[in-house]
């Protein structure tokens, strides 16, 4: 319903000590849904407190569509916020909680408030909670309850800060898909906090990741787990997430060798692969994700390393290997791989699934400044 | 005789500010000052029965004279009350107390307390007993007029006592007979660290505790040592708390056969104690206990100086006739237990026997002082008797201490 | 929303309060019997042993005697005042006997002293014809005398606690939620002064009669109120801080988001999430303007005597001793109603006193 | 402080409302304000006045309403530290601000204890009781408490101690358990202090019992059971797990009620007048008396305001360094 | 160091109206890591504070080797137990929290016991912590010393009642790894309630599932994840969880087909699979794992049955695809398999996969009575 637009948006705290938000740029599109991650303090909550009028920029703007609304306030933004704890009125009932923004935003009568809390409620499975307080519901409950009161509006930007993280796992999946489901239905702009991995992945359209208050990458999810533009996006998106080996990289032009003396690891590239990216010698992070490790239980000699089992962790469908090439290093097998913990097996993988870092500013060395550019637009 | 202070009887007035009645206008114009009636503010302190009887007067007063009086009982400590009223500007025309507090409001200046009124005064003061006359006055300033007095007597349960005490030591023979406080039975009822209520056996001899005229403190005096001496042999007769309270209530409860107490208690001892008979307290050596004495005045307040004469005549009007009202004196003597000091009315036969008593301890005692500084005094008496009586301090050593206190302060 | 809807409501809460405790202490008897059938049946089928039974019935004991001794001094005086007489010891024992026991001293507090009206004159019913809404109506003629000193009492801790909740209220909210300038020095100030005003009021109560006479401000029961909102506000506001602190603030973020604005977000949510602190406040405010006696004798001519100070003045009104039966009915009702506030109120003055966030 | 930020030359009302709820604006002042203002002109501006009067010589509450007073100087203070009866005074009161206090304490987290405790049936009603007496006014439970302490062989508690006396010798237990009645609780001195103590603590325990009851409650079972695991017995547990968590709350209710103590005025003034000979008169009644009875009000002034100087200082350090400062907040 | 054996463990609450677990039966060996899992409310709580001598049992005993300890005080068993809130006490510092349960528990002297908390804290990586008080730390420190603290005092038998579920994702992980490595090193007995899939399946030697207050199964997490004995235990275990069909078989002993009208589901079962399994016509629920379902993008007809594609949902290494089969109807396909929402594609299952479960009381058909009583052994 309105395009959300954030430049060059700054927030400092502290007089400048601290800044959570750096110089931020991001659009949102009409209807998107926008997931944004990063680590614990990276200024997320900051972002969307910043775009419902919670908290005041230092610097830069909020547009919704082509209004600057930098300068009003919260509540007379077309906005609707699901917050972590849910933040339901402890003294209101259900239909009370639902109905607080109808009756302060709208001049809606008592009935037709009434009326669209009771729909609101029956699509959203509470109709007979609607006259308990929020302490007798269990945390599902709370939950649709919270994500009622907020579609109950019918904002055109939704702000979801951490919405499931007080589920269980199995509440979590239902919600995520319910919350999906809202949001396509109302086409309401979504931007979504999150730092659980799936909830990453699977939600958004695109997926927004801070780190230090700096947007490091914007993309369709499958294009960010695929292509992370640095070590950091590498590493945090993707559970289990990217192993990580210190190498030195030595080219000729055509050929190019990898190594890793502690592990072992030993790599020559292909004369194609060498030739598509632009290789030189020195120091490089290189990058492999579990998935995409494959794990030979009778080494042959031939594989890229061997090393020594310590833990296989049976996940169902897959197994987790732990190796120990480096602290945390973490294959992930099909269940029908099972070596012993202790045992000596290979490992190789594919030189096309490879990422290579630079050691000092984690940037993807393949990448252009252009691209790297490119990806947080 | 009606009771004041008890619970239940029901049958008194409200104890509060009665505000006026509103005077109903009818302008009897009595002889006192003619012209223009007025209306004045008193203050009293009063038990139910008193204020009860007080007001009908009042009326009777507003009634004659087409004055209005409004008579307020600002509650609490009565001085307290004045100390702050008056200075601000709002205290009343006329109060109604002991005479004791003439000295001490007398020297007031900046503001001034108190009204000299000799020269507003119609009455020859010469119709008011010698004491009275003199409570009074102060440094030859007429500041109130006197309507009763009264001081502490000898108390009997005519149960337990054959024949009241003449003396000391008949007194003391009947209480040994009675005071066993192990089984709840005590030889008097006295609350002994109050330096009004013993003020008589200690100037007994002829002491005095303070001597007004001369400046002079004797409580520490060979006559008041001696008096003294003979206070302590009553120590061991009353319950061992010396409260008013605790004390009054081992004779209230016939568990003992004398009380020393004041008129005050008349209306309800006489409903507790089926036989109850007042004498003089007993004599000491032959000499009559020397008990202080309070003169009970209509004061003229220094809000009298600024008022409209028509205040000031209402004041002093009322108090005159209050006064000098033989009927008056007569029914708060028989009713009350005021003791007269209308020299016209001392020594009638017609009063009770118990009043007469009173009247005749009063003859027997003095006034209390009225220097500005008493409270100099009282505070290292009581200490003194309080030492003396929980036995911290033999009697005569507590009393040099005393003096020396009271010099100090003074 | 005003201060006098704030108010109304809260004491529409407190008397709801006070019935629902009463419905239940009144059914008490009835989950005790159950409690003991019950552990009678427990005891009987092995389900507990009797020592564990025991070892409740013991600590209950205790706990009951505790209480018993704790309270015994109220229950000595309430047996008082049902006494005959006007004395307050008994040679015979600790407690008056018992077949003297009357409401005499009740009837006089209600129907001659200056409690309800002057002099207990409370008026009488009247029948009216043809006036008012219907053809016949029945309504209270006023009294002869006057309202008497609860009136006084009232009025003094209506204005007290208009004025106090005027106050604290919203500073309580500011100190909680905002910065400005100044904040912590005079949030600090009001700690250093949360227990000076009881010993203030005697320590300058000439100072004070000085100030208030030199204004003109004496014998009126407005400004006393205000006195006394005065004395409250340090350690209330106080409370009610760290009662807010520890709401959360997403709450009101909530609100703003729904679109309150600032005035709706305060009525719809701080105010109803701060009910158990505005509790306290409410009953502290309102000793603290109903109690007071000293600085009301003071300050007030006779006709404005508040409850406090007839109670006083019923203390010291014989020359030597004190009506004691009188004394303890006329303490009882005026202390009743505040002391079964207190009562029923117990869980929102241990919610409102909680100070577990004050550590970290 | 962020206020420039605004923008000029919107309408106070517009600010009011447009201003962002929890940036740093000073319109916070706006709602203290009030509060401060009239705290100000009741309380302290008395307090004020009441310095000045010290300066003077005002000898009775006439030469203070009338104004006839003469400043001079600091001399009601310098008679004041030569006065042994201030010493006295003084050190009554700490002494009774003491001892009242440590009883108050232990009373109170036994009754709180006590009245939490999962095998007391019906404790919320004994919590209820327990705090009723808060309701009652001092005047009157003072008063009737002086009655309790009566001298008087049928004061209440003589009369309690001779039947003690009584049930104890009927089983011949030795004399030393007998007590000697009637005890003069008010006429002896350390009687009396006695007395005061236990009324001030009656007084008191409600409030202490309502906060400790509070912290008990907000004490996590788990760490109940965290500790039994851990091996700890009732009483270990009552140390590590109990009493650290009551400690703050204690603390907190220690130092408000000890400040009230310290101007505790009517339990003394009711009993005996700080009797016996003055012996236990307390500051405020020190002042008090001075003022009232010896007509001394510069006098006076000098030692309430000395008292009120203490209990700003105790306060102070008590705030300080008591971590009340806490609840002052600087989040 | 102690086996731990629960014998018809039961507790009601409520004088009887609640029963909270009931008549449990468990032996877990020395040594050996159990984990507990269940929905909210089954009783795993209430198990775990019965073996902790917290709570009482209704009936029933709990061993310590051969030792009956049902009626011993907590304080006197040998157990220690991490909680789900940590349970620091928040005014002892780090060292004195951890030292609190050796105080207690043994005669050792102060430094001694200083220098076994220090030994402790290093191992654990919070040595510089030790001085610190609780809530100066953050979750994973607190998270690690409440481990380091129930460590310390070398019980006999662990007890963990989801000590994880305050920490984010990732810590998650990390202190999931570190409690199965202590607990391998220190031989000690554990019993972890969770309701975390991925802890339940990966860090038990067995797994044991409650139900409203009864066992369900017990065994080692890929046993009981291959093999669920019954439709509660089938959709409980593994995430996201297998899908469900209500089905009619149709068999005349040598074939049988799989119907459902509403899906159009039809399968007809290979003869040695209906001789192997004894099938008889009826309703039945059929349960399919996600993994286990082919998604063909191009359907050719011949498939299990045909639905349209809901929501795809990349999740980096695979793709969850949501069909329009009943509600919830997931598959998991490899990363390459992107059909687009709204698509018809086909979906085949092999039949090795497949569980059927009798409609009414939801056990599998194809396990024996003895098979069933010997999955709660
Ligand atoms: N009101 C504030 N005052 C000072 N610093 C703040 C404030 N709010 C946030 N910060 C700081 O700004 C940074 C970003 O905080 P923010 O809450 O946006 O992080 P986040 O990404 O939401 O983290 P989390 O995942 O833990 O919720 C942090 O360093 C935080 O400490
Ligand atoms: N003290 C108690 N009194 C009454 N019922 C109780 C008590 N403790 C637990 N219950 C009930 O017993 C049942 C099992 O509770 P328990 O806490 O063991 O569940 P749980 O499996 O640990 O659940 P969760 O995953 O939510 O922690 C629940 O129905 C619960 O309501
Ligand atoms: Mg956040
Ligand atoms: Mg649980």
């Amino acid at each position: 319903m309105a395009r959300v637009t954030l430049d060059t948006l700054r927030k400092e705290f502290d007089r400048g000590t601290i800044v959570a938000v750096d110089d931020l740029d991001l659009e949102i599109d009409d209807g998107e849904f926008v997931t944004v991650v990063g680590p614990s303090g990276c200024g997320k909550t900051t972002t969307l407190r910043m775009v419902a009028g919670l908290e005041e920029p230092t610097s830069g703007t909020v547009h919704f569509d082509d209004e600057d609304v930098t300068e009003i306030h919260a509540k007379e933004r077309p906005v609707a916020m699901v917050f972590q704890n849910y933040a339901l009125y402890p003294h209101k009932t259900v239909r009370e909680n639902m109905a607080f923004g109808l009756k302060m935003s709208t001049d809606m009568t008592k009935e037709e408030r009434h009326e669209r809390v009771r729909e609101m409620a029956e699509m959203m499975g509470i109709a007979d909670l609607l006259d308990d307080k929020p302490d007798e519901l269990s945390g599902g409950q709370k939950q649709r309850v919270a994500l009622g009161r907020a579609i109950a509006r019918e904002p055109e930007v939704f702000l979801f800060d951490e919405p499931l993280s007080n589920l269980d796992a199995k509440l979590r999946t239902e919600m995520r898909a319910e919350i999906q489901k809202l949001q396509k239905e109302f086409g309401v702009t979504a931007m979504y906090v999150t730092h659980d991995q799936e909830e990453a992945m699977t939600m958004g359209d695109r997926l927004a990741i801070l780190n230090d208050g700096k947007l490091q990458q914007v993309g369709a999810p499958t294009e960010v787990y695929q292509n992370p533009v640095n070590e950091f996006v590498a590493g945090f998106i993707g559970s289990p997430s990217m192993n990580f080996l210190d190498v030195d990289v030595e080219t000729d032009g055509t050929t190019a060798t990898i190594r890793d003396e502690s592990s072992g690891l030993a790599l020559s590239l292909s004369r194609e692969y060498v030739a598509g990216h632009d290789i030189e010698s020195g120091p490089y992070t290189l990058g492999i994700r579990p998935e995409n490790i494959e794990i030979i239980e009778e080494p042959t000699g031939g594989e890229t390393l061997t090393s020594t089992v310590e833990v296989v962790e049976p996940i169902g469908s897959d197994n987790y290997v732990h190796l120990d090439v480096n602290e945390d290093f973490l294959a992930r097998s099909p269940a029908d791989v099972q070596p012993e913990a202790g045992d000596e097996v290979g490992v190789t993988f594919a030189e096309e699934n490879l990422h290579l870092f630079d050691a000092e500013t984690g940037e993807d060395v393949f990448l252009t400044d252009e691209e790297i550019a490119a990806a947080v637009a | 005789i009606s009771t004041g202070g008890d619970g239940g009887d029901g049958g008194d007035g409200g104890d509060g500010s009665d505000g006026s009645d509103g005077g109903d206008g009818s302008d009897g114009d009595d002889g006192s000052d003619g012209g223009d009636t007025g209306s004045a503010r008193l203050w009293a302190d009063l038990s139910d029965a008193e204020d009860e009887a007080i007001s009908g007067f009042i009326d009777q007063y507003e009634s004659d004279t087409g004055n209005t009086i409004n008579k307020e009982a600002p509650g609490g400590d009565l001085d307290q009350q004045l100390e702050t009223a008056i200075p601000a500007g709002d205290g009343p025309d006329s109060w109604i107390w002991a005479h004791d507090w003439v000295g001490r409001f007398a020297v007031r200046e900046d503001p001034p307390f108190l009204y000299d009124a000799s020269d507003e005064i119609d009455v020859s003061l010469d119709s008011y007993t010698q004491a009275a006359r003199e409570a009074a006055q102060f440094d030859g300033s007429l500041y109130g007029l006197p309507f009763a007095s009264e001081t502490v007597a000898l108390f009997y349960n005519e149960d337990m006592v054959d024949e009241p005490p003449e003396s000391l030591e008949e007194m003391v023979s009947i209480m040994d007979e009675h005071h066993d406080p192990d089984n709840g039975q005590y030889g008097l009822s006295y609350p002994v660290v109050d330096p009004y209520f013993v003020s008589g056996f200690i100037q007994a001899y002829g002491g005095d505790i303070f001597d007004e005229e001369n400046l002079e403190v004797g409580v520490d005096s060979d006559e008041c040592k001696q008096g003294m001496a003979a206070l302590e042999t009553l120590f061991d007769y009353v319950p061992s708390d010396p409260g008013y309270e605790s004390q009054i209530v081992a004779f209230a409860d016939g568990l003992a056969p004398f009380a020393i107490n004041g008129p005050w208690e008349l209306g309800n001892l006489s409903g507790e104690i089926e036989n109850l008979g007042v004498t003089t307290l007993p004599t000491v050596d032959g000499n009559n206990p020397r008990s202080y004495s309070g003169i009970q005045l209509f004061y003229f307040s220094s809000m009298l100086a600024d008022a409209d004469q028509s205040t000031v005549d209402a004041a002093t009007g009322l108090a005159e006739w209050y006064t000098t009202n033989e009927d008056i004196i007569q029914t708060n003597a028989e009713e009350q237990g005021y003791i007269p000091v209308l020299a016209d009315v001392v020594g009638n036969d017609d009063l009770s026997s118990e009043v007469q008593a009173f009247a005749q301890q009063v003859d027997h005692g003095v006034p209390i002082p009225t220097h500005p500084d008493m409270d100099s005094v009282w505070t290292p008496v009581t200490d003194a008797l309080e030492r003396v009586f929980n036995g911290d301090q033999e009697g005569d050593a507590a009393l040099d201490q005393a003096a020396s206190e009271i010099r100090e302060a003074l | 929303m005003s201060p006098l809807d704030s108010a109304t409501g809260l004491i529409g809460g407190a008397l709801a309060l006070v019935r629902s405790k009463l419905v239940g202490l009144a059914t008490a008897p009835k989950r005790f019997s159950v409690l003991v059938q019950r552990a009678v049946y427990d005891v009987r089928t092995g389900k507990r042993s009797s020592w564990d039974v025991t070892k409740s019935v013991i600590m209950t004991l205790f706990g009951l005697v505790m209480v018993l001794v704790l309270l015994f001094p109220l229950f000595w005086i309430t047996t008082a005042s049902l006494a005959e007489g006007s004395r307050l010891f008994n040679t015979s024992g600790i407690f008056p006997d018992p077949s003297t026991y009357n409401l005499g001293a009740y009837r006089w507090v209600i129907f001659e002293s200056d409690f309800f009206f002057v002099d207990g004159d409370w008026g009488y019913p009247q029948l009216v014809l043809g006036g008012g809404g219907g053809l016949v109506s029945f309504r209270w003629a006023g009294t002869e005398t006057g309202p008497g000193a609860l009136f006084n009492s009232l009025y003094i801790v209506s204005v007290t606690l208009a004025a106090g909740f005027g106050m604290i209220v919203p500073a309580a909210y500011a100190f909680s939620r905002r910065q400005f300038v100044a904040r912590k020095r005079i949030l600090y100030g009001y700690v250093l002064f949360t227990q000076i005003g009881a010993g203030l009021s005697i320590a300058t109560l000439v100072a004070l009669y000085s100030l208030f006479s030199s204004y003109g401000l004496t014998n009126n029961l407005f400004v006393l109120g205000l006195f006394y909102a005065a004395g409250a506000i340090p350690f209330n506001t106080w409370l009610l801080k760290t009662y807010m602190d520890n709401i959360p603030v997403s709450y009101e973020e909530a609100a703003m988001v729904d679109g309150a604005s600032f005035l709706d977000t305060i009525r719809e949510v701080i105010l109803p999430l701060t009910k158990p602190g505005l509790a306290v406040v409410l009953i502290f405010v309102w000793l603290a303007g109903w109690n007071e006696f000293i600085i009301a004798q003071t300050l007030l001519r006779p006709e404005n005597y508040p409850l406090s100070v007839e109670l006083y003045n019923i203390a010291t009104e014989g020359r030597f001793s004190t009506p004691w039966t009188r004394f303890a009915a006329f303490a009882n009702l005026f202390a009743l109603p505040v002391a079964i506030v207190y009562f029923a109120a117990q869980r929102s003055v241990e919610d409102g006193l909680s100070f577990g966030g004050m550590e970290g | 402080m962020a206020s420039s930020q605004s923008g000029t030359g919107v309408s106070g009302l517009a600010r009011l409302q447009s201003a962002l709820p929890f940036s740093s604006r000073d319109w916070g002042l706006l709602l203290v304000a009030p509060g401060v203002l009239l705290f100000s002109s009741f309380m302290l501006y008395p307090i004020f006045y009441l310095f000045y009067i010290s300066l003077t010589d005002a000898t009775f509450a006439g030469s203070v309403i009338g104004g006839g007073a003469e400043l001079i100087g600091l001399a009601n203070y310098v008679q004041l530290i030569g006065d042994s009866q201030f010493w006295t005074s003084m050190t009554t009161t700490w002494l009774f601000v003491a001892v009242s206090l440590v009883i108050k304490v232990f009373l109170a987290v036994g009754i709180a204890l006590l009245l939490n405790h999962v095998r007391v049936a019906g404790k919320r009603y004994m919590r209820a009781a327990v705090i009723v007496p808060l309701g009652f006014p001092g005047i009157f439970t003072i008063t009737v408490w002086r009655g309790m302490f009566s001298d008087a062989r049928y004061g209440v508690f003589n009369t309690i101690l001779g039947r003690y006396n009584e049930f104890m010798s009927s089983l011949s237990a030795p004399e030393l358990l007998l007590f000697d009645v009637p005890i003069g609780f008010l006429s002896g001195r350390w009687e009396a202090f006695f007395a005061y103590v236990t009324t001030e603590v009656w007084l008191a325990y409600p409030f202490m019992v309502i906060i400790i009851v509070s912290a008990l409650q907000d004490v996590p079972r788990s760490l109940h059971e965290a500790a039994m695991v851990d091996g700890a017995g009732a009483l270990q547990r009552f140390r590590t797990v109990t009493l650290p968590a009551i400690k703050g709350p204690v603390l907190f209710a220690s130092i408000l009620t000890a400040a009230t103590s310290f101007q505790q005025f009517l339990i003394p003034w009711v009993f005996n007048q700080g009797g016996p000979s003055r012996q236990n008169e307390l500051i405020i009644v020190y002042g008090y008396r001075e003022a009232i009875t010896f007509n001394q009000f510069g006098l006076s002034a000098a030692i309430l305001i000395v008292g009120i100087a203490f209990v700003g200082m105790f306060m102070y350090v008590a705030v300080r360094y008591g971590g009340l400062a806490e609840g002052v907040g600087d989040e």
